[in-house]
């Protein structure tokens, strides 16, 4: 008989306008020791189920229909006491961010006694023992200090390890966790999931694994059951599914995932539920000024760029400590070419997107861009010429738009700053971009909260191509994306460099990403660029260690299906 | 650890003791000194009368009788005064009293630093005849001399010497500042400026006690509702002022008493003079109209004091028609009646000068130096406003008010005055004599009014000394003085004083305070 | 709250049906609390901006008045004149009514015009520490300090007295109402730098701020037109709540001596001259303008509340 | 960490010069002490001869300078009223407020606290909304006349409390206490609410919408997940975390019952300093003003300094890198 079985689940949030139901008649058990994958785009109702087998609904949501069964007997709907007696004993949680969810002014001892002594009850002595031996469990290094410690001396990792560690202070049957890596590096992203592997093993947990990554998926679970709006569209063994798809939208979505070993020309747009809209490149391509990308010499020549940030500020210079975030990086960046970054959080690759975009004032070396030296701030006129060539798009679609300013105010800013065109030749020149990036020129009339993240990023998109320039710089364009959108917009991407010969460098955490889209990659570790090559290169034969550790540990994903994929450059 | 009674601490002890003869009482203003010749003020020297006694001092109905002298007469014609000083009398600290302290207090109350050495001005030179018999030369004869100093306190030569106080110091203040030692029915033997200070009864005071007193405790209470609060509530035997409003309510509270009584404070409409144009509103640079009596007069015409009286004073005061009330010497029975309240008249007056449709100006009033004096300058501007000029009224605390008077900047203001000398003769030397500074004369006379004949008179009225020729010469002085309506006497500020209906006092018109005069029942 | 700002700019046509439909909207369509004090805050306002029409005096005008008329109790006739007041007369014999509609109006224009300059001076100095940090943050947030030392009164005071020493006579009537208005932002602008210094510096960091600089734009565009609309719902609730508080600390000073001036009297110099008659019997003079007060200055509170909640998206 | 306290300082310092330097530049508007102290028969003469022997007649920045040379001695003058060394005055003075000011803060942060939390976990509550309504009357009506209506009924008509003073003080060494005798405590009562109701109000609603961000955090879902009682994870989780934010502005609060205590002393007449300043502002009494000023700033600047060591204590994060805010 398994664990949890969840029959039926319907779960409502009647809002005052209409009645959203966030959840619709899902069905889905965990057996002991499996790990169950429950994969779906943001707003699938993946999270729900989650709250509402843990009776942590936000309000005013309520489960409307089905039951929740944990080991034969019904927890759906019993009393908030009962409830409270189950959380953590029975069924736990582990959340996706270990920085939030841990309380910053305990000490990681003081929040696992409370929970142990919460439920087990017992002596101090004995809560402190099972403290310590679960943070060694989780493998913490050094138990005894790293227990008296506050959560924010922790790194990710090490945080999402003791966020574990309180999911299984009381021996859970059952733990739901959601998106428990999404915030991580690759590396670290790795070693959590094999603890959590192990951990099911071991102790027979069955484990809810909620993710939207498909490598996650397919590296980690055993069962995977795919949710769309709420509906459960497909479900059975994570090889099954993910070997042979037979429900459209999982066909789409796995179609989606970028694949570390092939390289695809562009992604299949296989359309669900109405998703895919078209971005009219042709049309653009039509008025962009025509460019020559002579590759003789290097539209960028970067050299011993150097930046560091104050990390202590003493009153005496001598007192004060720096933190090299780019240490002495030299590279170029070819005419009409994409160049990528990969490195994994820390390692200097956004530092060094920012000072190429002139946000940054560089503390040495120099930038200079088609021969010109643009890294010195001051010079007012090199900068704005500079600043019309090269534009950004930035990782996150929520922040990166003003939320209070119209969408046409935004597009047109940039050109009304560099003061490129007037007034009504302005409004068309909106207009038009907003209906080639696919939005449509009445998006210009509402707010970037009106709009989904990859509609936003089109947004970004538009704005970034107003003053038509000749540099685009991504830094992690789709990493907050789901992996359709992200899809989408990658091709996008492909089409601005292809068609409108513009150079690109592009940021990103994701190898498989930079696979499909660059032609060289370097790659960053603590501020040192450790190597650059063509991307085929890299990915055949790394040269050093740390590259090869990153392909090591990056999603496989063989066992993907892989119908569908279309034209392949390799 | 010390134990200190404060007012409340007291109430609590003497809850049910029959026999309650300690007294407490509260005024909104705390004596800034102990130093009899530092400030010659209405506060310090009422408050001090009580510790020190002058050569002579005033009874209960302001007539001067024998104190540490026990009697005077002219020497020659004029050439001066003889004082008989009493015998037997001792300081607070046990020393005896003779012509030597009076001697010494002469040096000290007429020297530079003191406040007090106007009262000195006519006396060339101090004789000590023997241990008890003082000689005060004046440079011309002096009919007033006695009186005028009543209220110049004698000090102990030895004492004050061994506390080197020989110097009145306000600015840095001395050892007499805070402690003192006098010859009165009560001594200081407390002292918290500010906050409280504590009298006992003298037990070797010469004169024969006519109050019940063994403790006299007096706190300053600034705002006058936690003052009424106070008195009601019995934290405090008597407080002086009541506020005007509060009269009646009080008067039908049965456990206090209301204690009324007139002033001789005279509060009047000053005018500027000399200046040739307003100073003021959108007329301001326009030729100042207050130069033409008619003007003036229209003023005094225009302004309704019974009404003023009636309302704002509730029915506790006075009009007045000179410069000194009723009560005082020297007041002109032949000028007793004040320019009747007739709007068409002033208007009348108005249009003669040339002023038929009115003109604007600025009028200062201070708003916490006399009962109500706020309320009584909107009156004067409203009523002013009937005959069609408009005032602008602008109130502010005493601290500025002086400067900007002394600095002439008003076109009107309101004036208060009380003459120490109880004399009329004193508001004519210090508001209507032309300012002169070496003869120290006319020294509050802000608007700079000048009349020949009133600087001729004042001198002679100054040195006649019978007393049917001197009233003679005040009658013409005041008479000039309504003629020109140099300034609109109002009203005389009424005293008000509240005290717990167990207890009886007496009250005197310069609202000086006396213990020796209490009875707590 | 997003959706008001948006509706707000968006197409005049759909904007007030939009706005009705916004959240923003209807959470104040379901708090009886709101509704109510909205209702008293707009009458009142409406009764200060008509008082020259409704009242049926001009207690500013001291020529309509009869002292005859003082401490007229309500609705009784007076002994003398026989005139009737609806809420009686104080000492000058101004009807009380009358008065508290203009005192109300200069007591609204005291504190709404006190918090507007308060609110823009603090506005710019909390965005420029906020934006350029460094000793210039430092800076601010000393005067800041130094101006938190000087107790509200005393500032008033002293300007009055500066005022009184550098305006030329024929203007010290006209300018007490303006030096209480000064006085009062004075003490007043820090909290408004404080929050938006807050709430600056977490914009400053987002990526919509580097995109705008990323184009070129300068310091001030990016201050003024980036940051500033977004952090202006804090601002707003501060302003709300410091208007009630501008609007008693009126009341305080003229207790103090440094209100607006007897002849034109504020609903502060009201009271302060009524609590003169608490115990003299005359207790209109004193609890009519009181209670107008409190309910101003509670109406007012109660919606800066209300809008702490409603603008504050997570606990929607 | 250090680095910060000695720039902290040196920055107070800086601000106290400052502020002295503004007293000192605006007492000659606030009035003329010469009248105050000279009597009705004195001349022009006597009026000059005293300007010139206080130093009256130079300007601003040599008098400053002059009470600056005093002050580091300890010595700020003599009072003009009193005529007494102004040190001693504040001496006598400053137990009075600080003892008033230290019941009034207590009760503030205490109740405000408590009653915040209340508000905040019962949200929907009535009690709740009720205590939020009637709290905010009394920050509707000025101080002075909360005061003087507290006076009528407690001392007037119900004849419970004194209406003004300490009551009997105890003297230990050179303080004067009210806090040792029963009339010195019941003179407390009412200058204490007077003086505590707005810090109060103030203090409950900022507790209050603090603790309602915090309980939407997610280490309280957590929490929940965890199955930790609510009375752990309110009082426990959430309130530590809300008293982060909430002591910053409580300290300045504190600072200001101190200026807010010149209205209460005035109506209640208290003997603190602040009663002391107002007279002296009545009476022009530079010495005492500026002494008092500069009292004030050393407060207020060592209370700022105090909340941000505070911070640390609390909040393991600043710990690790001091940096200024």
């Amino acid at each position: 008989m398994s664990l949890l079985t969840i029959q039926d689940l319907t779960v409502e949030f009647p809002t005052r306008r209409q009645l959203f139901t966030a959840v619709d008649h899902a069905s889905l058990s965990v057996e002991p020791g499996e790990i169950h994958g429950l994969v779906g785009e943001s707003g699938a109702g993946k999270s729900t189920i989650g709250a509402a087998v843990m009776g942590l609904l936000e309000r005013p949501g309520r489960i409307a229909g089905g039951q929740i069964k944990l080991g034969g007997d019904q927890i759906s709907g019993i009393d908030v006491e009962a409830m409270r007696g189950l959380r953590g004993k029975k069924i736990s949680m582990i959340f996706q961010d270990p920085l939030t969810s841990l309380n910053p002014l305990f000490t990681v001892r003081e929040q696992l006694v409370e929970t142990i002594q919460a439920h087990l009850g017992g002596s101090e002595a004995e809560a402190n023992k099972r403290a310590r031996d679960l943070i060694d469990r989780v493998g913490i290094p050094d138990p005894d200090t790293r227990l008296d410690q506050y959560p924010h001396q922790f790194s990710g990792g090490m945080r999402q390890r003791v966020v574990i560690a309180l999911a299984l202070c009381t021996e859970p049957d059952v733990i739901i966790a959601d998106e428990p890596t999404t915030a991580l590096d690759v590396s670290v992203q790795a070693q959590i999931l094999d603890l959590i592997k192990e951990l099911a093993q071991e102790r027979q947990v069955g484990v809810i694994l909620i993710t939207h990554d498909m490598g996650v998926i397919a590296d980690t679970t055993d069962r995977v059951t795919v949710m769309y709006a709420g509906k459960v569209v497909e479900s059975g063994t994570t090889a099954q599914v993910m070997g042979q798809p037979q429900h459209e939208y999982t066909k789409s979505l796995i179609a989606a995932v970028p694949r570390p070993t092939l390289k695809l020309h562009r992604f299949p747009q296989i359309s669900y539920g109405g998703r895919e809209t078209r971005f009219a490149i042709e049309d653009m391509a039509r008025h962009w000024p025509k460019v020559d990308n002579d590759t003789s010499k290097p539209v960028y020549e970067i050299r011993n760029l150097t930046k560091k940030f104050l990390q202590r500020r003493g009153l005496l210079p001598w007192d004060r400590t720096y933190f090299t975030a780019v240490d002495d990086v030299s590279f170029d960046i070819q005419a009409g070419e994409v160049f990528g970054v990969v490195g994994e959080s820390g390692s200097g690759k956004s530092t060094v997107a920012r000072m190429i975009a002139g946000l940054y004032p560089v503390d040495g070396g120099t930038i200079s861009f088609q021969g010109k030296l643009v890294s010195d701030l001051s010079d007012r006129a090199v900068q704005d010429e500079y600043r019309k060539n090269i534009q950004m798009i930035f990782q996150d679609p929520y922040s990166s738009l003003n939320p209070r300013m119209r969408v046409d105010e935004i597009v047109a800013e940039p050109i009304r700053h560099h003061k490129l065109m007037s007034g009504t030749d302005i409004k068309r020149r909106v207009d038009e971009l907003l209906d080639q990036v696919g939005l449509g020129h009445e998006a210009g009339q509402k707010y970037p909260h009106e709009f989904s993240g990859g509609q936003r990023q089109r947004i970004s998109i538009a704005r970034a191509l107003a003053t038509q320039p000749r540099f685009l710089i991504c830094d992690e364009p789709t990493s907050a994306l789901d992996v359709s959108i992200q899809a989408q917009i990658l091709n996008i991407l492909k089409d601005l460099q292809e068609h409108l010969g513009l150079t690109m460098l592009f940021i990103s955490h994701d190898l498989p990403v930079v696979r499909q889209m660059c032609d060289r990659v370097a790659v960053m570790k603590q501020g040192q660029m450790v190597e650059i090559q063509e991307t085929s290169d890299l990915f055949a034969n790394p040269q050093t260690d740390y590259a090869r550790e990153l392909l090591r540990l990056m999603p496989k994903l063989d066992d993907l299906s892989t119908d569908g994929l279309g034209e392949r450059e390799e | 650890m010390i134990l200190r009674n404060s007012a409340i601490g007291l109430t609590m002890l003497l809850v049910g003791t029959a026999q309650a003869a300690e007294f407490k009482w509260a005024s909104t203003t705390d004596p800034q000194t102990m130093d009899p010749h530092a400030v010659n003020s209405a506060p310090v020297l009422g408050f001090l009368n009580n510790v020190y006694e002058g050569l002579v001092r005033r009874g209960k109905d302001m007539s001067v009788e024998p104190a540490l002298a026990v009697s005077w007469e002219p020497i020659g014609d004029g050439e001066g005064w003889r004082f008989k000083l009493r015998e037997g009398v001792t300081f607070h600290d046990g020393s005896s009293f003779d012509a030597q302290d009076v001697l010494f207090s002469y040096q000290r109350a007429s020297g530079e630093a003191a406040d007090t050495r106007s009262w000195f001005a006519p006396v060339s030179e101090v004789k000590v005849v023997d241990d008890y018999t003082v000689d005060f030369m004046t440079t011309t004869p002096n009919p007033l001399f006695p009186s005028s100093i009543a209220n110049w306190m004698i000090m102990d030569q030895g004492w004050t010497e061994a506390n080197d106080a020989v110097v009145p110091d306000k600015e840095t203040g001395n050892y007499a500042t805070i402690n003192a030692n006098g010859t009165g029915a009560f001594k200081v033997t407390e002292r918290e400026p500010g906050l409280k200070t504590v009298l006992e009864p003298f037990g070797g005071w010469w004169g024969d006690a006519e109050h019940n007193i063994t403790r006299a405790e007096f706190n300053p209470i600034q705002n006058p509702a936690t003052a009424v609060a106070a008195l009601l509530s019995g934290d405090v035997d008597m407080i002086n002022p009541v506020p005007i409003q509060d009269v009646a309510r009080l008067q039908q509270n049965g456990d206090v008493n209301v204690i009324q009584g007139i002033e001789a404070r005279v509060i009047m409409l000053g005018f500027s003079h000399d200046a040739e144009t307003l100073k003021y509103t959108d007329d301001a640079g326009k030729p100042n109209p207050f130069r033409d009596a008619r003007v003036r007069k229209a003023v005094a015409q225009a302004v309704n004091v019974d009404a003023i009286l009636a309302t704002i004073m509730r029915g506790n005061a006075e009009p007045a028609s000179q410069l000194v009330s009723p009560a005082m010497s020297g007041y002109s029975g032949a000028n007793a009646d004040r320019p009747a309240f007739d709007v068409e008249a002033a208007k009348a007056l108005l249009a003669e000068a040339g002023y038929a449709d009115g003109f604007s100006f600025g009028l200062k009033c201070p708003n916490d130096r006399y009962l109500n004096d706020e309320a009584v300058c909107q009156a004067v501007v409203g009523m002013l406003a009937q005959i069609g000029i408009t005032a602008e009224l602008d109130a502010m605390p005493v601290r500025n008010y002086w400067p900007e008077l002394r600095e002439d900047n008003y076109d009107m203001y309101l004036l208060g005055w009380s003459p120490g000398t109880f004399d009329a003769e004193h508001p004519v030397r210090f508001l209507v004599a032309t300012p002169n500074e070496e003869k120290k004369l006319g020294s509050w006379n802000f608007g700079g009014f000048s009349n020949a004949r009133v600087d001729e008179l004042l001198p002679m009225i100054q040195s006649e000394l019978d007393q049917a020729k001197r009233q003679a010469m005040l009658d013409e002085v005041a008479a000039i003085i309504q003629d020109e309506q140099v300034y609109v006497p109002m009203y005389v500020q009424p005293l008000v004083w509240g005290t717990r209906s167990n207890v009886e006092l007496t009250q005197r018109p310069d609202n000086f305070f006396l213990l020796r005069w209490v009875t707590v029942n | 709250m997003t959706d008001t700002m948006e509706t707000t700019k968006s197409a005049p046509k759909s904007r007030l049906a939009k706005f009705w439909d916004s959240d923003f909207a209807w959470s104040f369509r379901h708090s009886p609390v709101a509704v109510i004090a909205s209702l008293v805050v707009v009458v009142l306002v409406l009764a200060a901006i008509f008082a020259p029409l409704i009242a049926p005096y001009n207690p500013f005008d001291p020529a309509t008045l009869n002292l005859m008329n003082g401490f007229t109790p309500p609705g009784t006739p007076n002994a003398f004149t026989q005139e009737t007041f609806l809420l009686g007369t104080d000492d000058q014999g101004r009807d009380v009514f009358s008065t508290i509609l203009y005192g109300l109006r200069i007591s609204l224009f005291v504190g709404v015009s006190a918090v507007l300059l308060a609110l823009i001076i603090g506005v710019i100095l909390g965005l420029i520490a906020a934006y350029f940090g460094g000793w210039i943050e430092t800076l601010i947030m000393r005067i800041a300090d130094v101006q938190l030392t000087f107790p509200a009164i005393l500032v008033a005071m002293l300007i009055f007295g500066i005022a009184k020493g550098i305006t030329p006579p024929e203007y010290r009537d006209e300018m007490a109402i303006y030096v209480l208005i000064i006085a009062i932002a004075l003490s007043d602008w820090v909290q408004f730098a404080r929050v938006v210094r807050g709430a600056a510096l977490v914009e400053k960091n987002k990526e919509y701020v580097q995109a705008a600089r990323l184009i070129g734009r300068g310091s001030f565009p990016i201050m003024f037109r980036h940051i500033l609309p977004n952090v202006l719902s804090p601002v707003l609730v501060i302003a709300t709540i410091s208007l009630a508080l501008a609007i008693i600390a009126e009341a305080t000073l003229s207790f103090l001596g440094v209100g607006a001036p007897p002849t034109q009297p504020s609903l502060g110099t009201l009271i302060r001259i009524g609590q003169g008659f608490l115990f003299s019997g005359e207790w209109w003079i004193l609890f009519f303008p009181a209670c107008t007060l409190l309910a101003l200055a509670l109406s007012v509170n109660l919606l800066g509340d209300w809008l702490r909640d409603a603008l504050n998206p997570k606990l929607r | 960490m250090f680095a910060y306290i000695v720039r902290r300082m040196f920055q107070s310092v800086i601000v106290l010069l400052v502020v002295g330097l503004v007293a000192f530049s605006m007492f000659r508007f606030v009035g003329d002490p010469i009248d105050n102290m000279l009597g009705q028969e004195r001349t022009q003469a006597d009026i000059d001869r005293l300007r010139t022997e206080l130093g009256l007649d130079q300007p601003f920045v040599v008098q400053y300078a002059k009470f600056l040379q005093g002050a580091v001695q300890g010595n700020f003058g003599v009072s003009y009223r009193q005529g007494r060394p102004v040190s001693t005055i504040l001496i006598e003075r400053a137990p009075a407020t600080l003892e008033l000011a230290f019941v009034s803060g207590f009760l503030a942060i205490t109740l405000g606290i408590a009653l915040g939390v209340f508000t905040a976990i019962r949200r929907q509550g009535i009690a709740a909304n009720v205590i939020m309504t009637v709290s905010l009357i009394g920050v509707s009506l000025p101080t002075f006349l909360i005061g003087i209506l507290l006076i009528y009924i407690f001392s007037v008509e119900l004849d419970l409390l004194p209406s003004f003073g300490r009551g009997e003080t105890v003297m230990i060494g050179s303080w004067s206490t009210g806090f040792l005798t029963a009339s010195g405590l019941k003179a407390l009562i009412l200058p204490a609410i007077t003086l505590g109701l707005y810090q109060m109000t103030l203090i409950m609603r900022l507790v209050r919408s603090e603790m309602l961000e915090v309980l939407r955090a997610d280490y309280v879902r957590f929490a929940r997940a965890r199955g930790l009682s609510e009375r752990v994870i309110n009082f426990r989780h959430a309130l530590k975390n809300t008293l982060v934010p909430v002591i910053t502005i409580t300290g300045l609060q504190l600072g200001s019952i101190i200026a807010f205590a010149i209205i209460t002393e005035t109506v209640f007449q208290w003997p603190g300093v602040g009663l002391l300043f107002i007279n002296a502002i009545q009476f022009v009494d530079i010495p005492v003003m500026a002494a008092y000023l500069m009292l004030i700033s050393v407060m207020f600047v060592t209370i700022n300094l105090i909340v941000d060591l505070l911070y640390y204590a609390i909040d393991p994060r600043l710990r690790v890198d001091a940096r200024a805010t």
